[in-house]
């Protein structure tokens, strides 16, 4: 796979944004889009990336005339499209442009369907609003949408209901509402974030067939550099509003001339597997033998269902190294991190630590091993308590554990002192933080008790790739003081083929592979695991050198 | 916060009746131009004059001063309906949310008392009691419990999955510290805006009660029981429901506006739709 | 052919609600009232307050030890049985373990037998003076006659079947306790021929049916009533009298020259009431007016009497009462109280919340006691708890009580037999227990008085000795109204709200 | 579905349970005797023992209890010990005029307060929004008795348009019917139009910030289309649960309108119960309304699967 490079300068400019500015409504105005211009041609694909909060959505929004009304206002500029000012339209002369001229579809799938509605009458409904055709010819049409999108069985599916579709399918159901009256400008917000790797690709790869069968513009955003490099055209860094770089994609990711950019781009970890440190100790400070764990549901009175959400899980980790659990979302991966910490019991097998098994211990004999187990979770917003201030969370596990308040806030200064935060941290709440303080807020809250092991469950999958790579850092450097051992849970391959010394792959509760991070994602022995990285998006690409990879 | 604009006039205007309210029946004794329990049955049911400023009920005595007296006493009833039952629902929600087997069984016993009809429920308990105030409050708060036990249980559910409770635990922190320090500031915000509904509906319940029959005595003046004892004489003098009735109306409004706002103001969602 | 003559129908809200349908197990007035429309009585009193021949005609043996009563011809009973001897006599007997009279009757009883189908023997071991009062005249449990079949119930327990041979039917199936009974018209009653007297007299029934109302809420009868909904509110309440000026659709009047006695009674038990002075007290700081204000409105139902047997009947005397009538005298209450040593031990008044003409006595009469120096403690109950808890001997501190208050219909306290006031028999007298050998004796005397002016003196000294005693505290009579609307007429001025004779005509 | 349907039934068994014990233990600890009642104002204590005995008052509690359960086993509920007449017969007799008023409150509630909280919720934040939340808060302040006295006074005093009280069964004919029931109904439906406009606008709110929404706007759907046709069936289990949770008010409502009205219903017949101790009377309306409760609250929960294709049993 490449960079694309295709010459578009003859095609029309479909849509033209000049000096977009948004603001909020009210009294205090604060701008959000501070004099946006971008324009994308018939058939190009435009990517917009940038870091969250940075004003990607709320383009696309004003694009399409959706702007929340008692909440942001376009204050000047002009959005044409095929030369029309799409800011003078009225309300009812805008909804009819919607669909047919321009549509959009939305990150999550889950989500942006109405659930009570068949499908297959979710996309009528656009045939319904924008045309006059007869029932029969509507729903030939839509049945064609469908096939186009490559749904399968779709007969059965055009009277299904959201829910019993994947996620995958969801999202072609959007796009081909989206397209089925062929409009000139395809939005697309983060349309393959909430996707698998493996679904991803399939959905991109879509999206480029049909922009190619229908010539459609695509204003695509998104905050992976590997999906940018997978399909754009052109780039356009936005941050604060404001658009900081644009330009070709080759252009940009060789020779990107924005500092911020640049930062962007190193900030993006390689596929590349890290060097295998070696295991310099040998002994084993937490090992899992045949972990398993089945959850059972269901009433009382009911009829119990289970799920075996993992099993057969093995490992040895010494002090000091990362082991890495890598697969799609509901293989188990959580699973086995929370069997691991003992916030669930574990239904099979044995879990040790130093060498004593911990498996089933009671709560109050599990509360001294507590302190040499600890946890990271995923959404820094959720992990502290809101209403505690930093100080107080940072020490209640030492309180917990009898040392004195003086010692622990002295400790949880020190500690903040080497996750770079200030010291006066310590008095404020945590929604005074961004999500990356949070998320090293959270981890200095782990390591305050010197645990033995550190779980770090989709520890960075939140944030931004230049916060992300802030903490990947902070990690590493915490185990090289402290000698730490980490488990670090991701989808990410990119991630744990940077940080990690070994991974074990799972699949549906299950641990297919298993080895040295440099051997798994270097020379994959199962096809799952193959498939995982092959459908790895960019990964033809260096970032960080800004050249592509040779294999 | 806030902002007047957002929420609209309405909770300030209540809150400066409620306040009024309060007053009114915090300074009764200076205010009453009479003995609220003096009667004279031979100056019964007189129309509004000098001596009384709203005349006289059905015993003699004098409206106006009954009507404040009785706003003290209704506001009571109706703040410790609310602190009891909150008490209680609070405590057996935590429980409830956060111990699965106690549970399946606490639960049973909410939908049990759920299921009964409040209202009967209430009057039972009265007859049990006898109708002294204790009672009445007693019988206005048992079928409001389950009501806070569920809310608190669903807010402790939901909480007891947040992230944040998980790493205390993997902090060591115990079950009681977990519950009292990182579950039950979870329930405040709800339980304030529930404690206001309380009230409210605590005074309307308490006016029910004597209209029933099964009320405080009439020694001891509320808005229920001034309304009850006027209430056949509804069309000889409408003043004796109309203007207690008219009170514990502008009352229970303001409270319930107050309430409505403090759920906007508290409510996470109503911030993010905000922010 | 049927619908050619059109139903008439009278709607009554009567003054309470009817449960009950035993006549004998309980003393609900609404209970009798029933009664009075479904069975038929043996003798029965006449406007003058004479005993006439009902179902029967009496005659006495010189010694007054033997009376003989003989049934009329045409009795029968709803389901087409006839009327015989061993019915009157099952339920005499019934009846006999249920009223006080009839169990002072039934204590001097040597026989009381059927002879034949028509005539029933009656023999007494003692002469019994009130005899033919005690048997005919209206009380709270008046000897109603039904089958014997269903006489032999036990007296405790209720009958199932309601069956008599009254001038109206009992239409079971539309009964509905709280919502209303029916009656229909006896075709097959025969009146005597004298003209409708009081209780006595040929009872004619003019309409085809009658439906009695329960309304919970007065005001809603009144609207009724105005709306043509209904045709009579049995006990009006005088407050909303004025609803109904200058409609001339509807009248409002009282029934009969008796009403009701309201009175409070203390429990001779215990603490303070225990003490005769201290009784004397509380007699002296109560005044009748302001309790009848409360409860009756307007001066043209009450009227301020202190004589226990009724004011203007022929036993009246108001010794002892002249405070009572008056506004009270607190200061000398005061002084009494002192005398007594009364040391501040709380008086617990019961108070009904939830009975219209029976809340307010408490709430006055704990104003007047305070005012005199009590400790009241007024507890408020709903009127079962009452009725429950007056059966209470213990101390007030455990559930017994002080006082409570009721209200009597003239003729169930007209003499000292049928007064249950004035039982002296202490365990086994009325609530409040009184062990008083003294007015034992006075009634005594007064059944074994052979004239009425003996009776009378009797009467006297009763009264007199129940003041002094303060074996209850009479607080004056009222008589609630009746509305009617015009359309009825000819109704009969008796107490007893009775069907017969009234008329409904065509607006 | 069957499955659940058995399940969802047999849950309520233990719910019912505890409800009887609750009841029977509430009235057997209640001061009150029924036998006092009966015998009225001159009973001696004897006599009063003795008819405690002839009604089984005097037997131990659980004996009480249990004869009381096995009695509801075989359908038999007891007589009433005041009146003396079967409680089934007593209570199948005031049933109709409870239900066909609840019935009439429920449909005029419905229809007024769910477009009413969906304009409001729409017009968020406007004058209309506003104007919906005021009567709806308003429903919620005014004491049930007040209500019904002041549309008794308007409509049957002063303007006489309809009768005052009473009631006329639906099977008299439709318009007597309503000419009876209409301003009882009125008076329930205050409160209840006020407690689901309410939940609707906060369901419609909380539907129309969904992603869908959204995509239906980018569609081009209008607003009355996404308001009705998307929002509305999304927010529809919620306003459905607060139907069937409204059902308690309605009852105590009932309880008082009934007396306003003098409607014979069985909100009626429970108060005089309580006030005369006629314990069978009272255990079998309790009974019986947690019964409805919870089978009302069943058919919602049923209902779900109508109007969310998600919930599916
Ligand atoms: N409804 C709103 N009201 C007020 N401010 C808003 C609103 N929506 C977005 N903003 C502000 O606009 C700015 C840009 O938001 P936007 O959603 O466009 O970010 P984004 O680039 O899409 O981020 P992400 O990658 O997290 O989706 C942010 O500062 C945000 O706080
Ligand atoms: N509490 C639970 N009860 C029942 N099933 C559960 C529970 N938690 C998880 N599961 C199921 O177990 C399986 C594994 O879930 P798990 O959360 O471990 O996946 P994951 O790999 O962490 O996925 P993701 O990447 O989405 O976080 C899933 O099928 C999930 O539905
Ligand atoms: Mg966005
Ligand atoms: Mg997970």
């Amino acid at each position: 796979m490449e960079l694309r490079a295709r010459d578009l300068s003859h095609e029309p400019v479909i849509v033209q944004i000049e000096d977009l500015v948004v603001e909020t409504a009210g009294k205090t105005r604060f701008p959000v889009l501070k004099g946006v211009s971008l324009n994308i041609r018939r058939g190009e694909t435009v990517c917009l990336v940038g870091e969250s909060g940075s004003g990607k959505s709320v383009t696309s929004l004003a694009t399409m005339g959706l702007l929340p009304k008692d909440a942001l206002v376009v204050r000047s500029g002009t959005i044409r499209l095929k030369g029309e000012n799409l800011l003078a339209l009225s309300p009812s002369a805008m909804k009819d442009r919607r669909a047919r001229d321009l549509a959009m579809i939305f990150q999550e799938p889950m989500t942006a369907l109405n659930p009570v509605m068949k499908v297959g009458a979710q996309i009528t409904e656009v045939l319904d609003l924008h045309s006059r055709m007869g029932t029969a010819e509507k729903r030939a049409r839509v049945i064609d949408i469908m096939e186009q999108v490559h749904l399968p069985d779709v007969q059965r599916i055009y009277d299904s209901y959201p829910h019993q579709l994947s996620g995958g399918q969801r999202q072609r159901i959007m796009i081909a509402m989206a397209l089925i009256l062929e409009p000139a400008l395809l939005i697309a917000d983060e349309p393959t974030t909430a996707l698998d790797v493996t679904t991803q690709k399939q959905i991109l790869s879509l999206i480029a067939e049909l922009q190619e069968k229908h010539g459609t513009a695509v204003l695509f955003i998104t905050h992976d550099m590997g999906v940018v490099a997978e399909i754009a055209d052109r780039v356009c860094v936005m941050r604060h509003g404001e658009i900081l770089e644009s330009g070709p994609i080759r252009e940009v990711l060789e020779q990107p001339k924005h500092v911020y950019t640049r930062a962007l781009l190193g900030s993006v970890p390689s596929l590349v597997p890290r060097e295998a440190r070696d295991d310099a100790s040998g002994a084993s400070v937490i090992a899992a033998r045949n972990l398993g764990k089945t959850y059972h549901t269901g009433s009382f009175l009911g009829k119990k269902s289970q799920v075996r959400a993992s099993f057969g899980v093995n490992f040895d980790l010494s002090p000091g190294r990362t082991l890495g659990i890598v697969g799609e979302s509901g293989s188990g991966k959580t699973t086995v991190a929370r069997s691991i910490m003992r916030l669930i019991e574990p239904t099979e097998g044995q879990i040790l630590l130093d060498g004593d098994d911990i498996a089933h211990l009671s709560p109050s004999a599990m509360k001294p091993k507590r302190k040499k187990l600890q946890v990271v979770f995923q959404d820094p917003f959720r992990s502290l308590n809101p209403r505690w201030t930093i100080a107080r969370s940072m020490t209640e596990g030492p309180l917990n554990y009898g040392m004195s308040r003086a010692d622990a806030l002295a400790e949880a200064k020190r500690l903040l002192k080497i996750v770079s935060l200030p010291e006066d941290a310590l008095g404020r709440y945590p929604h005074q933080f961004s999500g990356g303080q949070r998320q090293r807020i959270a981890i200095a809250r782990a390591v305050m008790l010197k645990p033995d092991v550190l779980v770090a469950d989709e520890a960075v999958s939140a944030l931004d790739v230049s916060v992300q790579a802030q903490v990947l850092d902070l990690l590493a450097e915490l185990q090289r003081q402290t000698g730490i051992a980490i488990i670090f849970i991701t989808h990410d391959l990119r991630v744990a083929a940077q940080i990690c010394d070994e991974v074990l792959v799972m699949k549906r509760g299950e641990v297919v592979e298993q080895g040295p991070a440099s051997r798994v994602l270097h020379q994959p022995q199962h096809d799952y695991t193959r498939a995982l990285i092959d459908a790895a998006p960019g990964r033809f690409w260096d970032f960080a050198a800004g050249k592509p990879l040779v294999a | 916060m806030v902002s007047p604009a957002q929420t609209g006039l309405a909770p300030f205007i209540a809150a400066i009746m409620l306040l009024a309210v309060i007053l009114l029946t915090i300074f009764s004794p200076q205010i009453a131009t009479h003995d609220p329990l003096a009667m004279d049955p031979l100056m019964r049911l007189k129309p509004p004059s000098e001596a009384h400023l709203l005349g006289t009920d059905g015993y003699g005595r004098d409206l106006f001063s009954r009507m404040i007296l009785g706003g003290r006493i209704s506001l009571l009833i109706g703040i410790c309906a609310a602190v009891v039952a909150l008490g209680l629902g609070v405590l057996i929600g935590l429980v409830a949310g956060y111990f699965r087997l106690a549970d399946a069984i606490i639960m049973r016993a909410m939908d049990a008392l759920m299921a009964m009809p409040s209202i009967l429920i209430a009057i039972g308990l009265v007859a049990l009691n006898g109708p002294s105030i204790g009672s009445v409050i007693m019988a206005i708060t048992i079928p409001e419990v389950p009501r806070v036990v569920r809310l608190v249980r669903s807010v402790v559910l939901t909480a007891r999955e947040e992230p944040y409770v998980e790493a205390a635990m993997a902090l060591g922190s115990s079950t009681p510290k977990i519950l009292f320090q990182h579950l039950l500031p979870n329930t405040m915000a709800p339980m304030i805006v529930q404690g206001t509904y309380i009230i409210a509906s605590a005074i309307l319940t308490e006016a029910l009660l004597s209209f029933l029959g099964a009320g405080i005595s009439t020694e001891i003046p509320t808005w229920g029981n001034i309304m009850a004892e006027g209430r056949q004489y509804f069309r000889i003098n409408p003043g004796i429901i109309l203007w207690p009735g008219l009170l514990l109306t502008i009352c229970v409004l303001s409270i319930n506006l107050i309430g409505d706002a403090a759920r906007d103001a508290l409510d996470p969602r109503m911030k993010k739709r905000q922010a | 052919a049927g619908g050619a003559l059109a139903e008439t129908t009278v709607t009554a809200v009567m003054h309470s609600d009817l449960r009950v349908l035993d006549p004998v197990i309980t003393t609900a007035h609404i209970t009798r009232d029933h009664a009075y429309m479904i069975y038929d009585v043996l003798v029965a009193e006449d406007e003058t307050g004479k005993i006439q021949p009902q179902m029967a005609d009496v005659t006495a043996s010189d010694d007054g030890l033997t009376y003989t009563f003989t049934l009329r011809d045409g009795l029968k009973f709803h389901d087409g049985a006839p009327v015989t001897g061993a019915d009157v006599v099952a339920s005499l007997q019934r009846w006999g373990k249920r009223d006080t009279g009839g169990q002072m009757i039934m204590d001097v009883t040597a026989s009381l037998e059927a002879k034949d189908d028509k005539t029933v023997v009656w023999a007494l071991s003692a002469p019994f003076g009130p005899f033919l009062e005690t048997v005919g005249k209206q009380s709270a449990l008046p000897p109603f006659i039904m089958p014997a079949r269903i006489a032999q119930t036990p007296a405790d327990q209720a009958i199932q079947e309601h069956i008599g041979s009254g001038p109206f039917k009992f239409v079971t199936e539309e009964f509905q306790p709280g919502v209303g009974a029916t009656y229909v018209k006896n075709e097959e009653y025969v009146p005597r021929s004298e003209p409708a007297s009081g209780y006595a007299g040929g009872k004619v029934v003019n309409v085809d049916k009658v439906r009695w109302l329960t309304m919970p809420d007065s005001q809603t009868a009144v609207n009724a009533l105005q709306s043509g909904d209904i045709d009579l509110i049995e006990s009006m309440p005088v407050d909303l009298i004025p609803l109904l000026e200058g409609d001339d659709t509807v009248a409002v009047e009282k029934r009969a020259a008796f009403g009701f006695q309201t009175m409070g009674r203390m429990n001779f038990k215990h603490p303070p009431f225990d003490n005769p002075k201290i009784r004397q007290a509380a007699l002296l700081a109560m005044s009748q007016e302001p309790v009848l204000a409360a409860l009756t409105a307007s001066p043209e139902y009450y009227q301020v009497c202190g004589a226990i047997f009724g004011c203007g009947t022929r036993l009246e005397s108001t010794t002892g009462t002249e405070t009572l009538t008056a506004a009270g005298n607190p200061e000398a209450a005061k002084k009494l109280l002192e005398e007594a040593g009364y040391d501040g031990t709380p008086v617990v008044l019961m108070q009904p919340t939830e009975a219209p003409t029976l809340k307010a006595q408490p709430v006055v009469a704990a104003q007047q006691l305070r005012a005199a120096g009590f400790n009241v403690d007024m507890q408020p109950m709903d009127w079962q708890t009452l009725v429950t808890r007056r059966a209470s001997m213990e101390a007030p501190a455990n559930g017994g009580w002080n006082m409570f208050f009721t209200n009597w219909q003239m003729s169930e306290v007209a003499n000292p037999v049928i007064s249950v006031m004035l039982n002296g028999r202490g365990d086994t007298a009325w609530f409040g227990w009184p062990d008083d050998p003294k007015i034992e004796e006075l009634r005594k005397e007064f059944i074994a008085a052979a004239t009425p002016e003996a009776q009378k003196a009797a009467a006297d000294k009763i009264q007199a000795h129940a003041m002094e005693t303060v074996s209850y505290v009479p607080l004056g009579e009222y008589n609630f109204p009746q509305a009617r609307r015009t359309v009825l007429t000819d109704m009969a001025p008796t107490p007893v709200p009775v069907f017969w004779g009234l008329k409904k005509s065509e607006e | 579905m069957l499955s659940y349907i058995f399940k969802r039934v047999l849950s309520v068994v233990p719910v019912l349970f505890l409800v009887s014990v609750f009841v029977f233990l509430m009235l057997r600890l209640t001061p009150g005797d029924p036998a006092a009642i009966l015998a009225g104002d001159n009973a001696t204590p004897e006599t009063l023992q003795r008819i405690r005995d002839a009604m089984g008052l005097n037997e131990p509690l659980l004996t009480q209890y249990v004869k009381w359960i096995a009695g509801i086993l075989r359908g038999d509920f007891g007589t009433s010990l005041i009146s003396g007449v079967e409680v089934l017969d007593l209570v199948a007799k005031r049933v109709g005029p409870s239900i066909s008023l609840a019935v009439l409150t429920i449909i005029i509630a419905v229809l007024v307060a769910i477009p009413m909280g969906v304009i409001a919720a729409w017009k968020h934040r406007s004058w209309v929004d506003y104007l919906v939340m005021s009567f709806s808060v308003l429903g919620f302040s005014v004491p049930v008795f007040l209500v019904g006295y002041v549309l008794l006074l308007v409509f049957s005093v002063k303007l006489g348009w309809l009768p005052p009280q009473g009631f006329k069964p639906l099977s008299a004919g439709i318009a007597p019917f309503l000419e009876r029931a209409i301003l009882p109904a009125l008076t329930l439906a205050s409160i209840y139009i006020a407690l689901i406009a309410r939940m609707t606008r906060a369901a419609m709110l909380d539907v129309l910030n969904e992603d869908y929404i959204r995509t239906a706007r980018a569609k081009g759907v209008g607003e009355r289309r996404i308001l009705f046709v998307h929002a509305l069936k999304n927010a529809a289990v919620p306003i459905a649960t607060i139907v069937g949770a409204g059902f308690a008010l309605l009852i105590s409502g009932v309880v008082v309108t009934e007396t306003i009205f003098n409607i014979p219903g069985i909100g009626r017949l429970t108060v005089d119960a309580v006030l005369a101790r006629d314990y069978p009377v009272i255990q079998a309306l309790i009974l019986l309304t947690a019964s409805v409760y919870v089978a009302i609250n069943l058919l919602i929960d049923l209902s779900y699967s109508l109007f969310d294709p998600r919930i599916r049993y």
